[in-house]
């Protein structure tokens, strides 16, 4: 059905950005941060609206007919390829659209307190209405090459964010390696993206439209390519693309860095959206992925390794926000996890869930930092409690969720992965998950019992509570975290799943609970449940009672394994000698080339060839022109004896003229 | 509107005329009377554009009379597809450059009466259909491009024009050469171009081959493929900012324009069998060293020129995909090339006009003290490494798509290359621009509104051509239809 | 009865004179004057021809530039005799040979 | 003879002995004025040739504006009382021989020339029909003659006024 308020979605924020991007300046100079904020935050909160009525619309339709088309205009069209310039919401990208605006929205009135007194305020928000707008142009897409524009628009936007202090070389720094990591993985994304066009082309029909390409799928499941199923191939490339984007074994290395921009831009982008765009992706083309087995064994398998290694790695980090960064991480490979035995409806919930605990994580974090004067090391945080309630009470409850504390909505999400996993028939991803749960509660609560309980250790003297604008988002965010469960309450507590069976035309494995074992379930439930419970209680032991000294098992078998914990088992330390600095050798000696030997050659050819007519010079001079100056001579000399003819005189010269005339008319006429 | 094409040569001309004409020292009369002489040329390719039949791959517009007729040589003009879109590029960038060339203070009639010159002979070059005439535009380009550069240029400027001269040189040779190949092998003798495309069976492949080589070689000169590349940094580095823009933006097509017209089109057999291994390979080989050479420059200006080579690259392997996205692509990613790497070098002699350097090392953290600058920085550059929604982006992309339906590993090489090229144009922006602020430039005045007038076309054409590429598109796709099918049936 | 040839010769004399005049003159004005003199007989013969030949206007026309250019030569040789006169303060073509070889 | 023919002779006479004054005086003040008898009777041969317009425009600017101009000249440059040394550049008698050996050509070529001589049409006023003809068919050449006596005209004020500024 077409729907033609859906290109608002995008284009208000869009627009927003555009107002502020090129006169935000002189608005923020004349008007004040106000203004700004007000042309920021106005256009997010109408595509919200927009979002809930596309919502309401698709939720009124028959569930198998729940598709919202708006075809703006043909983009290219070449030969068999036709690429649109359309937006396609489904149950799918409306959710996504809902979680983007009203997440996104929560978290635009949060910034407008957090960068007050910004000088660039009019930039930042220029920049995060921008990332909004292409996140939306990603999740609404109704072909690949269009998700293509929005998943680099938003790399870009992310780019910007985290460089948004660049003034600091570290923070360009993290923002270009942030691109420059995306862009690895975009390279597979553009392989995938070509191959599966060229298959389609061959063997079916050519597109690159979503539903078309869900249609013909199927054809493409016999088709071979050198010996690998082609379906396998061009998911695995596609899967590449997305581990970039969802900072995945073995791309995820530029998230922690990212955590160098603005707290809110890594609530927004680097935890509740943009990170997600690749399990977006991959829920997106669910039907390709369900047709290649064995790239969804891999994807499974990144996004539990994933899990475990960001999982361990937070466990021993000190800064607040790298702490949730490989949070983010670790839970993101629970998604993918979910992806990969085929919940992509799991994936999805866990996707929305998370943007709520996470984001309200960051923004909790956002307000710590910024009562304390910028000061991100756990080490000297502690006894906030007192000081910031709300944010307490509201990192608290999004704590509990993200520990997987019954019944907040990370315990559900997270438990139906954890179940999906199991029902799978996969016992190894499950025990995998399962123990990531256990870490999950631990580190989470290390941060609360370091952050807000015990003395405080912070030089700052007596940080003060947010302002209400801080405040209400994170109120709101931390309502969502205890109530986005419900909307999926598995059957088994006596809830109907709705979001399951929502979800289920989009991702045709979502719901897909229909015969599952009862008491198996119940044992995941409980086991993880246990799990965190046990997690929480070993943080507690350690941070708040002291029973058991953090150094110690630090130190244990000779601190190495904290060592390499520490340092992210040195993966950025690997990847800059392997890649970068290979790379930047490779271009060295390119250069070097060029100019050492292919320029020397150019100029070794100009310089034989100017030798050569040297060489001829001098044969010239000495043989070819001293003939010719003996010629000369000559007739130097002889015009020496007949240069007294010219004797300046014009009657002379005449009366020659004159003769000469009469002797040739006497000739003529004799 | 007749003779629109004769018109286009001869108001540059005339231009040129009216400048030698002006006293020397009237500076301003003889900018505005570039100015005057490169407007009408812009007025008429935009109006090309809007009028041009776009279903129809033959020529229009064509303008015939008899030159030499003992030699069956023609003045003979027209466009198609193909060369419409350069005619519009060409046209607009030296509209432009005239701006840019504002702060010539030195000779000023002299480099006017040259520029015009020249801008009346690149548009000749991309309109000729006979091949004296197109020889005679071709040298006759030479001519003011080897003064812009050996006159006002940087202090090596003798040894860049030269460079630049004797290669072109060796390249128009064996043009020269292969043209009088094809007019004495084919029957009746003819330099007609048209004719010689609709003739191409008569020649047989062994010929096809040896006139192909030739041609190929002069061409590639120009474009600049390797190993035939190393003019084009030191021409770069040493010519004045404006005349990087027309050399970068114009000449560089002047090479992939003559493969698509004459090696496709009258050498079909040569070209189904040598595309692999001089354009398809050689192109993303180009692409790829290209990139690794832009990333080990310290100089601005050098990092652009062999920028320009990679992507000059991407149209070599686009037009040997011999898909209709590839050759597309290809087509495309010469506008596109041509208008993004003008505003590359218009914002590099911006900041070179400034600081008088243009080491890349030599600055820092400039981004706060030239905000607008900076903004167009990034939009060029984010262009330059084919950032979705941007012009280069859609040509790259169907380059890509295109190459890889005939060589998937030389696609893959070639988009490999975007990570590269992200690499080293991130790794600029941030050791010229961002970090703290080297206060030796805290005092930088912001862009000008002079500079700016000859950015912000530029910059709308990159925008506009991403979001919404088919008109350029539309305009190419038939010919290109046409030439791709000639070439087909040998592959 | 006078005839075609009469004018001829009274031409011809003219002609032979002023070519004699050019030819010994040393005075730069009378070389200038010899050149009219040639001048004169051509006119005289164009008149003639045009008289004698076909029913045309096209000698006396002739006549007339010949008439006109003489006027500019001799206002251009004028200031010219001046000019040397300044420099060399004389006339006299001999005085002014630095063009010898 | 008739009275027409014994005009004709005289005013041969005048014109090629003024001439021969011009050629052989040793005074320049002398021969400019018998020029004057040479422009005069040429004047006077073109009315018999019924060119009374190329006549007139002949007295006009010969005698009227050349002639002038040319006393002035000579009373410009020479003190009055050198007025005596013109003397010969090349000897007299090979001039002599060349002009005569040139006349006797010329002369032997009006003889033995068969004119094809057409019998002269009764005379008419010219001035109307050389101006029609000057705004018709000669329009170019006229208007290029005037460019030229421009050039000349400017060509003269610029050389006289280089002299000015010397002095």
């Amino acid at each position: 059905m077409a729907a033609a308020y859906l290109r608002w979605i995008p284009l208000l924020p869009l627009l927003g950005a555009a107002v502020l991007g090129l006169g935000g300046a002189w608005v923020q100079r004349r008007h004040g941060e106000r203004a700004v904020a007000a042309i920021a935050c106005l256009p997010v909160a109408l595509a919200f609206a927009i979002a809930v009525r596309t919502f309401a619309a698709l939720a009124a339709m028959p569930a198998e007919q729940r598709v919202l088309v708006d075809r703006l205009w043909t983009w290219i069209e070449i030969g068999s390829l036709h690429v649109d310039v359309a937006f396609l919401a489904d149950p799918l990208s409306a959710l996504m659209v809902l979680v983007v605006t009203g997440i996104g929205g929560l978290i635009h009135v949060y910034s407008v307190g957090y960068m007050r007194g910004e000088p660039a305020y009019w930039r930042f928000f220029a920049l995060l209405n921008l990332f909004t707008a292409m996140m939306l142009v990603l999740v609404l897409a109704d072909n690949l090459l269009l998700l293509f524009v929005g998943w680099e628009g938003v790399g870009l936007c992310s780019y910007a964010l985290i460089g948004f202090w660049y003034a600091d070389l570290a923070n360009a720094r993290a923002g270009s390696k942030a691109f420059l990591v995306n862009r690895v993985g975009d390279f597979a994304f553009a392989l995938g993206l070509f191959l599966l066009f060229w298959t389609l082309e061959a063997h079916a029909e050519a597109t690159l439209a979503f539903r078309e390409i869900d249609r013909h799928a199927a054809a493409l499941a016999g088709v071979s390519l050198g010996g690998w199923s082609v379906l396998t191939v061009i998911t695995a490339l596609l899967f590449v693309g997305a581990t970039g984007k969802s900072a995945q074994i073995p791309l995820y290395v530029w998230l922690p860095d990212a955590m160098a921009g603005p707290t809110p831009v890594s609530a927004l982008i680097h935890a509740a959206t943009m990170v997600t765009a690749g399990v977006y992706l991959v829920a997106r083309l669910d039907v390709l992925f369900a047709l290649a087995p064995a790239t969804l064994a891999a994807i499974a398998w990144v996004g539990a390794a994933t899990a475990l290694l960001a999982a361990a790695i937070a466990v021993v980090q000190n800064d607040i926000k790298k702490v949730l960064a490989y949070s983010t991480i670790s839970q993101l490979g629970y998604m993918v996890l979910a992806l990969g035995v085929g919940a992509s409806g799991a994936a999805v919930f866990h996707l929305m869930t998370h943007a709520f605990f996470k984001a309200c994580l960051f923004l909790g974090a956002g307000s710590v930092i910024l009562a304390l004067h910028h000061e991100q090391d756990l080490r000297r945080m502690g006894g906030l409690r007192a000081a910031m309630p709300r944010t307490y009470a509201t990192f608290l409850v999004s704590a509990l969720a993200i520990a997987g504390v019954p019944p907040l909505a990370g315990f559900v999400s997270k438990d139906e992965i954890l179940w999906s996993a199991l029902s799978h028939g996969d016992g190894g991803l499950w025990l995998v998950g399962w123990s990531v749960a256990g870490l999950t509660a631990f580190y989470m609560f290390r941060l609360v019992f370091l952050a807000f309980h015990g003395e405080a250790r912070s030089e700052h003297a007596a940080p003060r509570e947010a302002p209400a604008v801080m405040t209400v988002p994170l109120t709101i965010l931390a309502a969502g975290a205890v109530f986005a469960g419900f909307l999926g309450w598995p059957e088994v507590l006596g809830g109907g799943n709705r979001l399951g069976a929502w979800l289920a035309p989009a991702a045709a494995h979502g719901g897909a609970h229909a015969s599952h074992a009862l008491a198996w379930e119940l044992f995941s439930m409980v086991a993880s449940i246990a799990m965190a419970a046990a997690g929480i209680a070993v943080a507690y032991a350690m941070y708040v009672r002291g029973l058991v000294a953090p150094e110690r098992i630090a130190a244990w078998a000779g601190g190495a394994p904290y060592r390499w914990l520490a340092r992210k088992l040195y993966v950025d330390e690997v990847y800059q000698a392997l890649f970068v600095d290979g790379v930047l050798g490779a271009s060295r000696v390119a250069a070097r080339a060029d100019a050492r030997v292919i320029d020397a050659a150019v100029d070794g050819v100009a310089a034989g060839v100017r030798g050569w007519s040297r060489f001829q010079g001098a044969v010239d001079a000495i043989v070819v022109d001293g003939f010719v100056n003996r010629v000369a001579d000559v007739a130097l000399a002889a015009g020496g004896r007949l240069r007294r003819l010219q004797s300046g005189r014009i009657n002379a010269y005449l009366y020659v003229i004159v003769a000469a005339l009469v002797a040739v008319l006497a000739w003529q006429l004799g | 509107m007749d003779y629109a094409l004769s018109w286009m040569i001869a108001v540059p001309l005339v231009g040129m005329v009216v400048v030698l004409l002006l006293p020397s020292a009237a500076h301003n009369a003889i900018r505005w009377a570039a100015v005057a002489a490169t407007v009408p040329p812009l007025g008429i390719a935009a109006w090309l554009f809007t009028v041009f039949e776009r279903g129809d791959p033959d020529f229009q517009f064509v303008e015939r009379y008899a030159w030499i007729p003992a030699f069956d040589i023609h003045y003979l003009v027209g466009v198609d597809g193909l060369s419409i879109s350069m005619v519009l590029l060409t046209a607009l960038l030296c509209f432009l450059c005239v701006f840019a060339s504002w702060g010539i203070e030195e000779g000023v009639k002299a480099y006017f009466a040259l520029f015009l010159l020249l801008d009346a002979a690149m548009v000749g070059v991309f309109v000729a259909l006979d091949f004296v005439l197109f020889f005679l535009f071709w040298e006759l380009m030479l001519l003011p491009m080897y003064f812009l550069i050996g006159v006002w240029g940087g202090p090596r400027r003798a040894y860049a024009a030269i460079k630049f001269f004797l290669y072109t040189m060796a390249g128009s040779v064996l043009i020269l050469l292969a043209i009088l190949g094809l007019y004495f092998s084919s029957t009746p003798h003819t330099f007609d171009m048209i004719a010689l495309a609709e003739s191409r069976h008569q020649f047989t492949e062994a010929l096809q081959y040896v006139l192909w080589i030739a041609f190929f070689v002069g061409f590639a000169i120009k474009i600049p493929a390797f190993p035939f590349h190393t003019w084009l940094p030191d021409a770069h580095v040493e010519a004045p900012t404006a005349i990087s823009v027309i050399l970068a933006g114009v000449l560089l097509k002047m090479g992939t324009y003559g493969i698509l017209r004459v090696n496709y089109g009258m050498l079909p057999i040569a070209t189904a069998e040598l595309a692999f291994a001089c354009l398809a390979a050689l192109g993303a080989w180009n692409i790829l060293y290209g990139a690794l050479c832009a990333m080990a420059q310290r100089d601005l200006k050098k990092l652009v020129a062999y920028s320009s080579i990679s992507h000059m690259g991407y149209v070599m392997l686009g037009m040997a995909s011999f898909t209709q996205q590839g050759i597309d692509g290809a087509v495309l990613q010469m506008f596109n090339h041509g208008t993004v790497t003008a505003m590359l070098f218009l914002l590099v002699g911006v900041l070179y006009d400034r600081a008088h350097h243009r080491e890349i090392y030599g600055f820092g953290g400039i981004a706060p003290v030239m905000p607008i600058y900076t903004g167009f920085v990034a939009l060029a550059f984010f262009a330059a490494l084919g950032l979705p929604g941007l012009s280069a982006f859609i040509s790259e992309v169907l380059v890509l798509l295109g190459a890889w339906q005939r060589t998937p590993w030389l696609a893959a090489v070639g988009a490999s290359a975007v990570v590269l090229t992200a690499g080293y144009m991130l790794w600029t922006l941030q050791r010229v621009f961002l970090g703290p602020l080297n206060e030796r430039y805290a005092s930088l005045p912001d862009i000008s509104a002079r500079e700016a007038l000859t950015l912000v076309p530029l910059a709308i054409i990159v925008v506009a051509l991403g979001v919404y590429p088919m008109p350029m598109i539309e305009l190419i796709d038939a010919t290109l239809a046409t030439l791709n099918a000639a070439v087909l049936p040998f592959l | 009865m006078i005839g075609l040839t009469h004018y001829l010769f009274v031409a011809l004399l003219v002609f032979a004179l002023g070519l004699f005049c050019v030819l010994t003159r040393r005075n730069s004005l009378g070389i200038l004057m010899g050149i009219e003199l040639i001048l004169n007989a051509a006119n005289i013969n164009y008149l003639a021809f045009a008289r004698f030949g076909p029913a045309t206007y096209d000698g006396q026309i002739v006549a007339i530039f010949v008439i006109m250019l003489a006027a500019a030569e001799a206002v251009v040789g004028l200031a010219i005799v001046l000019g040397i006169y300044q420099t060399f303060h004389s006339i006299d073509v001999e005085a002014t040979e630095t063009l010898r070889g | 003879m008739q009275l027409a023919d014994l005009v004709f002779y005289l005013l041969a006479l005048l014109t090629v002995g003024s001439a021969a004054v011009v050629a052989f005086s040793r005074n320049v003040v002398y021969a400019a004025f018998s020029l004057m008898g040479t422009f005069l009777g040429a004047a006077g041969l073109y009315v018999f040739l019924a060119a009374d317009f190329v006549a007139v425009v002949q007295v006009l600017i010969y005698v009227g504006g050349i002639l002038v101009l040319m006393v002035f000249a000579v009373m410009l440059t020479h003190r009055i009382e050198d007025v005596q040394v013109s003397n010969r550049s090349v000897g007299t008698l090979p001039a002599l021989l060349v002009v005569g050996a040139g006349a006797a050509i010329l002369g032997y070529a009006v003889v033995t020339t068969p004119w094809r001589t057409a019998e002269p049409v009764p005379a008419e006023a010219t001035t109307r029909i050389i101006g029609d003809l000057f705004l018709g068919d000669y329009l170019l050449p006229f208007e290029l003659a005037s460019v030229v006596l421009l050039a000349a005209l400017i060509g003269a004020v610029s050389l006289s006024r280089k002299e000015l500024r010397r002095e």
